[in-house]
Formats: structure tokens, C-alpha cells, sequence
């Protein structure tokens, strides 16, 4: 494998890790707060491409200017990921924290069997995609090889700023302290006044929105079909234990990791490209059983 | 013993509706149809079930079958093949139905046609394509109205021989389930026949439902093969081009071969380019070179379009040839019964023997139950007429030419064929008709 | 197995369901996929004692059912042995992979199966020329006790096998339950530093639960892949070990019945769910479990279970 | 009376049944035990007193094995335990109780008791019932001897503070232990509950022989129950002996009771 090729294999493992990592984010970002492992987080990133694909082609239709392709997908994403998640929350999440993990993780596969159906009676069954933004951007070339700009700059250039917004938000602001301070203990937090429910609420339109906006950046280069979400899940399940369940940084790296590993694989050996994120997982969980980035803290007693 | 008697009490009981022996006409003939309304194939399934309806409508207004109503139900096969065996015999054991339609996923056909042949039903494989389900085992029960997987990739070898002779390099990116990897066997054995020196560059499988092909759009750009051929389907077909549309990579002169394309079509819009070689899965397209201005095509064509929005795709045509087969094989039936009703196994055994035609050139069966269906091939086109490509070049492959004759398994038949068979290319058998 | 009317309870579910079988034929497919399902389940509930629970246990109904496939074809066993051969084997996987399990608890557990589920599923999936591929295996029906039976004969047969490894299962798993074992494996959910300073080693224990649960899963892969007469990568894929613990959670957790008892009512759910409303049948079962875990986080068996028990002896704790 | 550094000049007596020599560990900044040498005789009733983190759970848990020391060694009855896990220590016969109890909530008391006797008991096949797998007697007598036998019924969950503390006791005591290790049985009990638990404890250890050591806060619980008492500061041993002696000790009385 030569060195023009490791090029292609970095590009490719690096956009692709992006939108692992959005999703990724949303998803270790919630557990973080609620210590629920949300499944119906899956969907988001379905509906969220869909909704995005939906804008896209009311743009079109209604003749608005095609500038608006882009900022439509956050849009996209910040109302499917707010409402839902913050549907989610309410009707459900807010009400199952004092069950059994079991029960939780239950619900939340529940409701991602809902919503995936959901899914199908407002979408239907044949593909979606709408690809305008990506092709307003152009392309360009790395190595010989066409690449668009879109996948390329804007994808890693999403990941990096959610990923720096975040960090920034959660540390600086005082709401993030807030947040912060229930991730690591919620009684006491509670105990010093923070109002828990509302930074719950908060964080799952946050962890949503970032789940949505995976889906809606996909859209414009994936068509979505019925199923999408679960393929998704499974990955970014992997990428969020790979890491460390509610590590921020790790889950950056895993999703790299991941997405290096498979792009390298489809030069290197095809054959294991689909199992490389479960190895990986495998593997890392052997090694270190909490994650890369957690470390187990023994019981007091 | 007597809970046997008993069972066989209750069974002829719940079978009423329809009695095992052959005499007075049923009041109404139940048919089961396994489709996907569920799932990445309902991209097909849903379709279908359309056209399926539609049809059974038309034909009940006019008489039903030998004076008998049709009555369908549908089973999805996005429940799982364990639970599609369990609805599957709901249907025939409780239900009554004697005629099944089932399936579309190859998987699912190697899972309901031997039960079809113990239950004593008639199961026409309606969709799927896999050949080993007929090749492997002898059923009396189970015919297929179309072609299927070895009449497909022989014929599109075939036809990329006759648009571009001369080529030195391929790499296929196919889904990484049955089908993709056996059609691919399929397509090389018998391209090796024709170009002994063909290298295989790159043998993609990513898996199915996969999301983003930018790797492997990569890895194709930097090998640069003369052909890509990739046998995907729905969305996992619609992200590729897509994909490979953003990425340039059509403009880098490899020829594509995509023979599923022309179910995503419509869909693909304006992202298909010219030039791309596209297949149909059998012997119907609804810009067919020959019967394209046929009435009753274009009737189907309309009233298809009029309720779902679409022009019809390969697997409603399918469809439409399940049910005219059935409804052939019935009247034989029939006809051979002296005028009455039939017993599965005797219209079984007369759709072996009909020939029938749906909306493309006249189907034989065969006695191993396989239907001999040609094969249209073509080379996309843009036109202002259409918001998407369309095809031109039509070329209808003989179905005789292509097909693994009765008793032989295709992975040995294809490395056997006959290099001479490239003569035909030339003859008016291969005579391409131009999209007007 | 718990009070005298719990007995009753049983037998009379037995008795429905062979009278049903006799009276209408199609049903002995569903119920002995029901069975298989509710094996698989009696799996997930033993672990569910321990507080854990797997996101990838169909993997060992699934290497199971490739087991049996394996052997029907090369060598033509009997059906029995083929059940026991499938059984064995997952049991043996059990033991090999419960010894990198017993170091996890919670989320990570469920995980971690997830991965080694998910890693079967595509090595299974990939390697067509050994697995078959995604079509799966096909196998012929095989003798069942030096019989050569027809489908009806065979799956009658079958029938009375399931019925009779389920109630000897069940009856087992409550024993295992109440035993010495049992007891250390529901404290390990509870506290499992106690365990350690009681001399005992919580490890230990786990692993001895985990593999009993790759065993029982084993022996409803078997029944499943003879029930199918085909074994397909799908046995083993994640969503299907959603739906066990899905099941085990809509029947109840607290008692072996339960498995069986959520697995009949899942498997005619999703059945007419998906012949009457064809494509929303997800949904379906969505809100209904959504409804159990508020309405009765016990699961089915849960809600009779109290009317049940006349002073259940020591052991089978509430 | 001995100070740490004075003990330090001698090896572990081989009578003692439990020893530490230069015990070290600290998180962080923070030094929870600074080099603590410590003999235990048999027989002996030692008190531990000392704020809140001076180090006492810790040299409790590094004793019993649930932490490793950066330094130093654990002996008992002789024998080098150091970085043995609990499970082992216990099985040398090392009993110990928590300040929030270890009890397993879902059993109910008696099959607590039962799964504790198990570890010890030579079973007679794993398929039998709990309750037919261990000798029931030996089960019931330490019911009664920590008068726990009206609540064998009840889940261990369901109990309260007070009964909760004396079954953490019974799950160590029915191991039949040498030495049994209490941090804080009077914790979290009413104040008027106090004297009547710690009455029934030792009436308990009495009766089993067994050596212990307990955290104790209240002053009147220690002069009333201890033959011996150790006071710690910032993870070192301040003062060690008598307990009206240590009672007296003027550093004692600044930095431990306060006053």
C-alpha cells in the first residue's frame, strides 16, 4: 500500500469518522447525564436524515434560494433532534430513571421500535436523498482522486467544531457546569440546587440534535431507507464503549479509530471491513473493561 | 392413528372453502403473496404489492380465474423467514389457501419451497432470483415465472461483450449477501469464458444497507478499472451512484454496469449519466422496444402510474407475470380436469408445460419449473422528455441462450459455455432498439 | 416448582397447548418457535438474576443452529442427538467466552456481547463458502429416533421434544434458582462485595450462571434450526437478542414460567400483528412493552404469579 | 503506653494475631495511612477512634485486603497477607462488618445467613436447596445470638438501620472468624439504640471467642466495651494502649474528641 493510497484511506477514515462522531457524541453525551443507554437514538439520526432530505426538496420545490441547502440541515437537525429528543425526555426517559437498567434500556429499545415504523408511515419505504448541497460545493482533488469539498471540509469541520463547542460549553458556561456536575454525581448536584429535570431536558435536545445532525449531514450523500437507524446504533454503541461510556474525548477517538480502521480495511483486506468496529470493541473491552478512557472506581464502602 | 384421523377431521373442516378433492369449484380462490412491506426491500415489495392489487382487481372484474374470484393475502417478509414459515402456514393450514406467491428474498424461497412441497400447495416463486433453490432439488410443487440469477448474469455478460468489446480490467462492488456474491461468481466464470485474460482488479462486498461508499469510490479511482459492475439494489444502488456521481467518478471513462438500475431509475433522476449499461431483470421495461405501444401495456402503465405515482418498475411486472402465469396454468389445468377445479399438483404440473404472456415477449416454463424469460439490457440516456435517464440500445437476450439447461447446476454450465456463443453478438437475435 | 396452583397453572397451559396443536396443524410451527424462543429466554432470565443483562445472547442459539446444521449435513444424525450435539457445543462456547465475561458487569457486559454476537453474525454472514453465507444452511430433515418422518410426523415429534426439554428446563432453571449457586448468583445483583468478604467468588458463580444461560439458548437454537429446517445469520443478530430480552421482560423475570409465557404471547403478537396491520407490527409490540414496563414491570407472569403462590416453600424468592 | 515510632524498633510478635508494618497509602494529596506499624493480640477488644478521614476505613480496608498498600505489609496469624484479595483474607478467617452494612437486600435475612454459611460449609452437591445445602442450626443459632430470629422471614432490604448493622455482623460472625473487624456498628442507629446493639454485638464475639476491632465514635460505647484503644491522626497511629490512659492523652483530646 503506497503513500498516495494511505492519503486516500486518511481521507476516507476521517469523514467518515465525523459523522460516527456526531452520532456518537449525542449518544454518550445523554448517558453521560441520565445514565441511560438511549437505542431509540438510532432513529434520530433516521429521522433527522429524513427531515433533512424533506427541507431539501421543499427548497427546491418552492424555488428558495439553493444557498439555503446547508443551513437547512442544521436546521433539520436542531428541530427533529429538539422535539424528539425532547418528546423522549418527557414522556419516557424522565419517568424510568429510578428503574431497573433493564427496564430502561428496554424502554429505549421500545421506543426505537416505534419510532422506526413511525418512520416508514410518514416517509414510506423508498429511498430518500437529496444531494444539491453536495454538489453546489464542488469537488476536489486529492492525489488524483476527486473528492467533494463537502465530505472533505465540511463533515470534519462539523465534528471538530461540535466537538470544541461542547468541551467549551459544558466547562465555561454555567449551564455546562450545571450539566457537568449532574454527569458526575446527580444526587449531589440536586443536593446544591441544580434543577436536574431541566438540565436533563436540556442535555437529550442537545445529545438528540448532535444524533439528528449526523443523520441530516448524511443525507445529502446517503440514501435513507427503512432500517438505516439500526446499522447506526450498533455503531456508534461500539464507538461509545470503545471510548468509555460518557468520555467526550474518547468517543473522538474511537470514532476515528473505527473509521480509520474500516477505510484501511477496504484497501487492506475487504473482508473484515464490517467486522473491524466490533474487534476493535472486542478487542479495546478485553484490554481495558470500561473503556479506553474510564477508569474503575472502586466501591466505597 | 386417531389423533391422525382427527387432525385430518379438523384440516378438511377448516379446509372447506376449498376441498382437497377436485371437484365443484371453490366459492373463491385464496391466494397468499409473501412481499416486503417492511424493511430495505419493500423498495420492491411495496410496488409490487400495488401492482398485485391492481391486478387482481382487473381480473376478478372480468371472471376471476375459470370463473372464480380471486382473494389475496399479503405476508410481509420483513418479519423474518421463522416467522414468514409460521404466517406462511397460517395461510394454507387455517386460511385454507392452496396458492401461494412467495418470494421475493431468495432466502425466503429457500425456506418456503420445501414446505410448499410437503404441505402439497402450489408455490409460485414470484421475484427471487437465486437458481440453486430449482437446480438443487426437483420439487412437483414450486415453479418460478421468470428467469433468474444465471439467465440475468449471462445475459448482461453477454451484452456488455456486444457494447464494449474489448476490455482488459473490471473490480465489482457488490452487496455482501447471497445474491451479491453469487451473481458475481456467476458474471466472472462466464466473462472468463469470453476473456480467458480478464484480471480482477478489486472485489468489493461491503455489507448490505451500507451507508457510504467513499472508500471504496476511492479505492475505484485510484485503480481505475475499464469496468465497474456492481449487481446492488435500492438504496444501497441509489447511494452508490449518487456517490460515485458527486465523486467524479463517471467521468473517469470506466464503463458501468449496473443490471438493477432500471428499478432505480426513476428515482436516481437527473443523477444518472449517459452510457451507464443497465439491466431489468427480465423481459419487461416500461419503455419496452416491442410493446411499449401495446394497449394493454400501456393501460397497466397508466393505471399503475394513476395509483402509486410512479411508472412501474421490474418487480410489478414480475408480479403481473405470477399472476397471468397463474391464471394460464389454472384454465390448462382446468381444461385438462375435464372443466373441473383442479388440485395444486395438476395446475402445478400444467404451468410446467404453458407458455404465457404478460407485458414482454411470450414466457416458456420448463418442466423443472423454471421460467425461460429473456433478458432486456440497455445503455442509459438522457432525454428532455423525462426528469431521468431512460433506456436506449435495448437489446432482448433470448432467454434459451442464457439459461442452464434442466438437470445441470449453472456454476459448472457457465465455465462451459461455448466461447462461439459470441457470434451471436452480431446476428439480429442481439439487434439493439433505440430509445424513441 | 413453586405452590401446588402454580403446578395446576402449568399443566393446564400444557394441555392448551397440545389440544391446540392437535386441533389445528399450522399452529405447531409457531408454538414450537415459541418454545425454541422460550429457551433462549430461560437464558437471559438466569443471567437477568444476576442483574445482567446480554445484547448478544441469540449468538448462542445461533452457533447452536450451525451446529446442528453442520452435522445434519455431513453426517445424517438423528434429530435427537443433533439437539443434544447443538446444545452441547453453545454450552461449550458459553464456558470459553463466560471466562472473558465474568470481569463485566452492567452496560458493558450487555455490550461486550453485543460485539461478540455481532462479530459471529459477520464472519457468518462473509464466509458463504463454509456458512453458506446469508442464505444460511439448508439441511434435510433428519430422523428423529431412527424414524424417517414426514414434516407433519416429524414436527409432531419435535413438538413433544420441545415440550418435554421445556418443562425439564424450567424445572431445572427454578431448582438452580433455589440452589446454593442460584442464591449467590441473585446476590451478586445485590451486592457483590458481600459476596467477596463472605469467601465467595462472585466470579466463579457468574461464570457457572452464564454458561447454564449459553445452554438453555443452545437447546432452543437447536429446536429452532430443526423447527426451520434452515440456520441463517439472522439467529444471530443483535435485534434478536433485543427480542429475548424483550420477551423475558413482557413474560417476567421472576419465574421460569414466565420465558415461556412471554414467548407465546410475543410470537402470536408479532404474528397477527404483522398479518393484520402488515408493516406496523414494530410499533405494536413497541407500545406494548412500553405499557408492561409501567403497567407491570413483573411481566405477564408477574401479574398471576401473587394469586399463585400459597406460601411458596423457601428458595424461589418473590 | 507505646507510640507508633517506639513499636517500629520490634518485628511482628509471632503471638500476634494481626500485624501491619509500615502500612503506607495516600489519594492524591491526601495521606490516609503514613507507615503504621500494629500488633493485635487475641483476646484483645480494640477500639479505633478518629475524625472522619483520618484513615481508619483505609487501614480497615488494606487490612482486609479491598485496597493494596503503596507500602508496608499485613500479617495475620503469622502469616504475610499483604495484596491477598478479601475473598482470601476472609477464608483465613477474617470477619468483617461495614459502616453502610453489605447485606444482600433481595434475600431475606435467613438466606442471607444461609448463603454466608455456605462459604464455609462443605456442601453436599451444588444442585441441593439453600436450606438443605447448610447445616440450618448453625444458621438459626447465630440468628439468635444476634436476636435477629423474629426477622428471618423478612427481606433484608425491608429491615432497619439498627438490625441491618447486626446482620452485616451475623453474615461475618456464622464464618465462624478469628478476628472480626467492625467499622462503625453504631453508625447511623439512634443514639438511645447504641448501647443495646453494641450489648448484643459483644455479647456475640464473647460467646464465639473471636478478637475484634471497631470504629467507634461515641466515647461511653469505647470506655464501656474496649480493653484497648487506638487513636488516629492524619493516618498515623497518635496513641495506642489503655483507653482511659489514651482517653487522657492531652493530643487525643485536641485533635480526636475535641474538646
Amino acid at each position: 500500500m503506497d503513500a498516495s493510497l494511505i492519503v486516500l484511506a486518511l481521507m476516507d477514515g476521517v469523514s467518515y469518522a465525523a459523522l460516527l462522531f456526531l452520532v456518537a457524541l449525542g449518544l454518550t453525551l445523554i448517558f453521560g447525564v441520565m445514565r441511560i443507554l438511549n437505542i431509540a437514538h438510532g432513529s434520530l439520526y433516521a429521522w433527522g436524515g429524513y427531515f433533512a432530505a424533506t427541507l431539501g426538496l421543499a427548497i427546491t420545490q418552492f424555488g428558495l434560494p439553493a444557498w439555503l441547502g446547508l443551513p437547512a440541515l442544521f436546521v433539520a437537525a436542531l428541530v427533529i433532534g429538539g422535539l424528539l429528543g425532547t418528546l423522549l425526555e418527557w414522556a419516557l426517559l424522565r419517568r424510568i430513571l429510578d428503574k431497573d437498567p433493564i427496564l430502561q434500556l428496554l424502554v429505549t429499545f421500545a421506543a426505537f421500535m416505534v419510532l422506526e415504523d413511525l418512520q416508514r408511515l410518514i416517509w414510506g419505504t423508498q429511498p430518500v436523498f437529496v444531494s444539491d448541497v453536495v454538489n453546489q460545493l464542488g469537488t476536489l482533488q486529492v492525489v488524483g482522486v476527486t473528492y467533494t469539498r463537502y465530505q472533505l471540509l465540511v463533515l470534519p469541520a462539523v465534528a471538530v467544531a461540535a466537538f470544541f463547542g461542547l468541551n467549551w460549553f459544558l466547562n465555561r458556561t454555567a449551564l455546562g457546569r450545571q450539566v457537568t456536575a449532574v454527569t458526575h454525581h446527580r444526587e449531589m448536584a440536586t443536593a446544591m440546587g441544580v434543577n436536574t429535570h431541566r438540565v436533563m431536558g436540556l442535555t437529550i435536545a442537545i445529545g438528540g440534535a448532535l444524533g439528528a445532525l449526523g443523520g441530516a449531514l448524511a443525507s445529502p450523500t446517503t440514501s435513507f431507507t427503512p432500517g438505516i437507524g439500526a446499522d447506526m446504533m450498533v455503531l456508534s454503541f461500539a464507538v461509545v464503549a470503545t471510548a468509555g461510556l460518557g468520555q467526550i474525548g474518547g468517543a473522538a477517538l474511537a470514532a476515528l479509530m473505527i473509521g480509520l480502521a474500516r477505510s484501511f480495511a477496504v484497501y487492506l483486506m475487504p473482508e473484515v471491513e464490517v467486522l473491524m468496529p466490533y474487534l476493535i470493541m472486542v478487542g479495546v473491552l478485553l484490554l481495558r473493561p470500561e473503556g479506553l478512557f474510564s477508569t474503575v472506581a472502586a466501591r466505597r464502602i | 392413528m386417531r389423533r391422525l384421523s382427527i387432525n385430518a377431521l379438523l384440516v378438511t373442516l377448516a379446509l372447506s372453502s376449498s376441498l382437497a378433492l377436485a371437484q365443484d369449484k371453490p366459492a373463491e380462490l385464496k391466494i397468499g403473496i409473501s412481499t416486503f412491506t417492511s424493511g430495505a426491500a419493500s423498495v420492491f415489495g411495496v410496488p409490487a404489492k400495488a401492482a398485485a392489487e391492481m391486478l387482481i382487481e382487473e381480473m376478478n372484474a372480468a371472471g376471476g380465474i375459470g370463473g372464480v374470484k380471486i382473494s389475496a393475502t399479503f405476508i410481509d417478509e420483513g418479519i423474518g423467514g421463522d416467522k414468514l414459515l409460521s404466517e406462511y402456514r397460517r395461510l394454507v393450514q387455517e386460511q385454507g389457501v392452496k396458492t401461494m406467491l412467495s418470494a421475493i428474498s431468495s432466502g425466503n424461497c429457500n425456506i418456503v419451497a420445501p414446505v410448499a412441497e410437503d404441505l402439497k400447495i402450489l408455490n409460485v416463486m414470484w421475484d427471487c432470483g437465486t437458481e440453486k433453490v430449482l437446480e438443487n432439488k426437483r420439487y412437483k410443487y414450486v415453479v418460478r415465472t421468470q428467469g433468474n440469477a444465471t439467465t440475468e448474469m449471462v445475459a448482461t455478460v453477454l451484452y456488455l461483450l456486444k457494447m464494449k468489446p474489448d476490455f482488459k480490467t473490471i473490480a465489482v462492488i457488490n452487496q455482501d449477501y447471497a445474491w451479491g456474491r453469487d451473481s458475481w461468481e456467476i458474471f466472472i466464470n462466464t466473462l472468463r469464458v469470453f476473456k480467458p485474460d480478464i484480471k480482477v482488479v478489486a472485489e468489493m462486498f461491503p455489507k448490505l444497507g451500507a451507508s457510504d461508499f467513499s472508500t471504496e469510490i476511492s479505492r475505484l479511482q485510484a485503480l481505475k478499472p475499464d469496468i465497474v459492475l456492481s449487481t446492488s439494489w435500492g438504496g444501497d444502488l441509489d447511494t452508490l451512484v449518487r456517490q460515485a456521481g458527486q465523486r467524479g467518478l463517471f467521468k473517469q471513462g470506466a464503463t458501468f454496469v449496473l443490471p438493477l438500475l432500471e428499478s432505480s431509475l426513476e428515482r436516481l433522476g437527473d443523477a444518472v449519466p449517459e452510457g451507464i449499461i443497465a439491466g431489468a431483470r427480465g423481459d419487461h421495461y416500461w419503455l419496452h422496444p416491442e410493446t411499449a405501444n401495446d394497449p394493454k401495456h400501456k393501460a397497466f402503465i397508466a393505471k399503475f402510474k394513476a395509483r402509486t405515482g410512479a411508472y412501474p418498475i421490474y418487480p410489478t411486472y414480475h408480479m403481473a407475470q405470477a399472476l397471468v402465469g397463474l391464471k394460464t396454468g389454472f384454465e390448462a389445468a382446468i381444461k385438462a380436469n375435464g372443466g373441473k377445479w383442479p388440485a395444486p399438483d395438476q395446475v402445478a404440473e400444467a404451468m410446467r408445460k404453458m407458455k404465457f404472456t404478460a407485458y414482454g415477449r411470450e414466457i416458456t416454463m420448463r418442466e423443472d419449473g423454471q421460467g425461460l424469460e429473456a433478458q432486456l439490457l440497455g445503455v442509459t440516456k438522457r432525454t428532455p422528455k423525462y426528469p431521468f435517464a431512460v433506456l436506449d440500445k435495448m437489446v432482448l437476450v433470448p432467454a434459451e441462450l442464457v439459461t442452464t439447461p434442466v438437470g445441470q447446476l449453472s456454476t459448472s454450465w457457465v465455465k462451459g459455455i461455448n466461447p462461439a456463443l459470441a457470434k451471436v453478438l452480431s446476428t439480429d437475435q442481439f439487434k439493439t432498439h433505440d430509445f424513441k | 416448582m413453586g405452590s401446588p396452583r402454580l403446578r395446576l397453572l402449568v399443566a393446564l397451559l400444557l394441555a392448551a397447548v397440545l389440544g391446540l396443536c392437535i386441533a389445528l396443524p399450522w399452529i405447531k410451527t409457531p408454538v414450537l418457535l415459541a418454545l425454541s424462543n422460550g429457551l433462549a429466554v430461560l437464558g437471559v432470565i438466569v443471567l437477568i438474576r444476576a442483574g445482567q443483562v446480554s445484547f448478544g445472547h441469540a449468538m448462542f442459539a445461533c452457533l447452536a443452529g450451525y451446529g446442528v446444521a453442520f452435522a445434519g449435513r455431513a453426517s445424517h444424525l438423528d434429530a435427537l442427538l443433533l439437539v443434544a450435539l447443538g446444545s452441547v457445543g453453545a454450552a461449550a462456547a458459553g464456558a470459553l467466552i463466560g471466562l472473558f465475561m465474568v470481569r463485566y458487569r452492567g452496560i458493558f457486559f450487555g455490550m461486550l456481547n453485543l460485539a461478540f454476537s455481532m462479530v459471529l453474525f459477520s464472519v457468518l454472514g462473509k464466509f458463504g463458502a463454509i456458512t453458506g453465507g446469508t442464505d444460511g444452511l439448508r439441511f434435510d430433515r433428519p430422523t428423529f429416533a431412527g424414524q424417517a418422518l414426514e414434516r407433519e410426523g416429524f414436527e409432531t415429534a419435535l413438538l413433544g421434544l420441545a415440550l418435554l426439554l421445556a418443562v425439564l428446563a424450567g424445572l431445572a432453571v427454578q431448582r438452580y434458582f433455589g440452589s446454593v449457586n442460584g442464591q449467590a448468583l441473585a446476590a451478586i445483583k445485590s451486592n457483590e462485595t458481600r459476596l467477596e468478604y463472605l469467601g465467595i467468588s462472585a466470579k466463579r458463580v457468574f461464570w457457572g450462571g452464564y454458561v447454564l444461560s449459553a445452554a438453555l439458548c443452545g437447546i432452543g437454537g437447536s429446536l429452532f434450526a430443526l423447527t426451520q429446517g434452515l440456520v441463517t445469520p439472522e439467529m444471530g443478530y443483535w435485534v434478536r437478542s433485543g427480542e429475548v430480552v424483550f420477551i423475558a421482560i413482557l413474560g417476567g423475570s421472576g419465574h421460569a414460567v414466565g420465558a415461556f409465557v412471554g414467548a407465546f404471547v410475543f410470537e402470536f403478537v408479532k404474528l397477527y400483528a404483522a398479518a393484520l396491520l402488515t408493516g406496523a407490527w414494530q410499533l405494536v409490540l413497541g407500545v406494548v412493552l412500553i405499557v408492561m414496563v409501567f403497567a407491570a414491570p413483573t411481566g405477564l407472569f408477574g401479574l398471576v404469579e401473587k394469586h399463585l403462590r400459597a406460601k411458596v416453600p423457601q428458595g424461589s424468592k418473590p | 503506653m507505646k507510640t507508633a515510632a517506639h513499636a517500629a524498633a520490634h518485628a511482628a510478635p509471632p503471638t500476634a494475631l494481626l500485624s501491619t508494618r509500615g502500612l503506607s497509602l495516600s489519594f492524591g494529596g491526601v495521606v490516609a495511612a503514613d507507615g503504621i506499624d500494629f500488633d493485635l493480640m487475641p483476646g484483645e477488644r480494640l477500639a479505633v477512634v478518629g475524625q472522619n478521614g483520618a484513615g481508619k476505613t483505609t487501614f480497615i480496608n488494606i487490612c482486609t485486603g479491598y485496597l493494596l498498600p503503596a507500602s508496608g505489609q499485613v500479617f495475620f496469624a503469622g502469616n504475610e497477607v499483604t495484596g491477598q484479595s478479601p475473598r482470601q483474607i476472609t477464608r483465613l478467617g477474617v470477619g468483617r462488618s461495614f459502616q453502610m452494612p453489605q447485606v444482600f437486600v433481595d434475600h431475606t435475612v435467613r438466606q442471607c445467613l444461609m448463603l454466608a454459611a455456605s462459604a464455609v460449609q462443605q456442601r453436599r452437591g451444588f444442585w441441593l436447596p439453600l436450606d438443605r445445602a447448610v447445616d440450618v442450626h448453625e444458621v438459626d443459632a447465630t440468628l439468635e445470638l444476634l436476636q435477629l430470629q423474629d426477622r428471618a422471614g423478612d427481606l433484608a432490604g425491608a429491615l432497619p438501620e439498627g438490625q441491618r448493622k447486626l446482620l452485616d455482623v451475623a453474615m461475618a460472625l456464622v464464618l465462624r472468624p478469628q478476628l472480626m473487624i467492625m467499622d462503625e456498628p453504631t453508625s447511623g442507629v439512634s443514639s438511645d439504640e447504641k448501647h443495646p446493639l453494641m450489648a448484643v454485638l459483644m455479647r456475640a464475639l464473647d460467646e464465639r471467642k473471636v478478637t475484634s476491632i471497631f470504629v467507634e465514635h461515641d466515647i461511653d460505647i469505647v470506655r464501656r466495651y474496649a480493653t484497648r484503644l487506638a487513636a488516629w491522626i492524619a493516618g498515623k497511629i497518635a496513641a495506642d494502649g489503655a483507653p482511659d490512659e489514651v482517653l487522657r492523652d492531652p493530643v487525643v483530646i485536641k485533635n480526636v474528641i475535641g474538646e
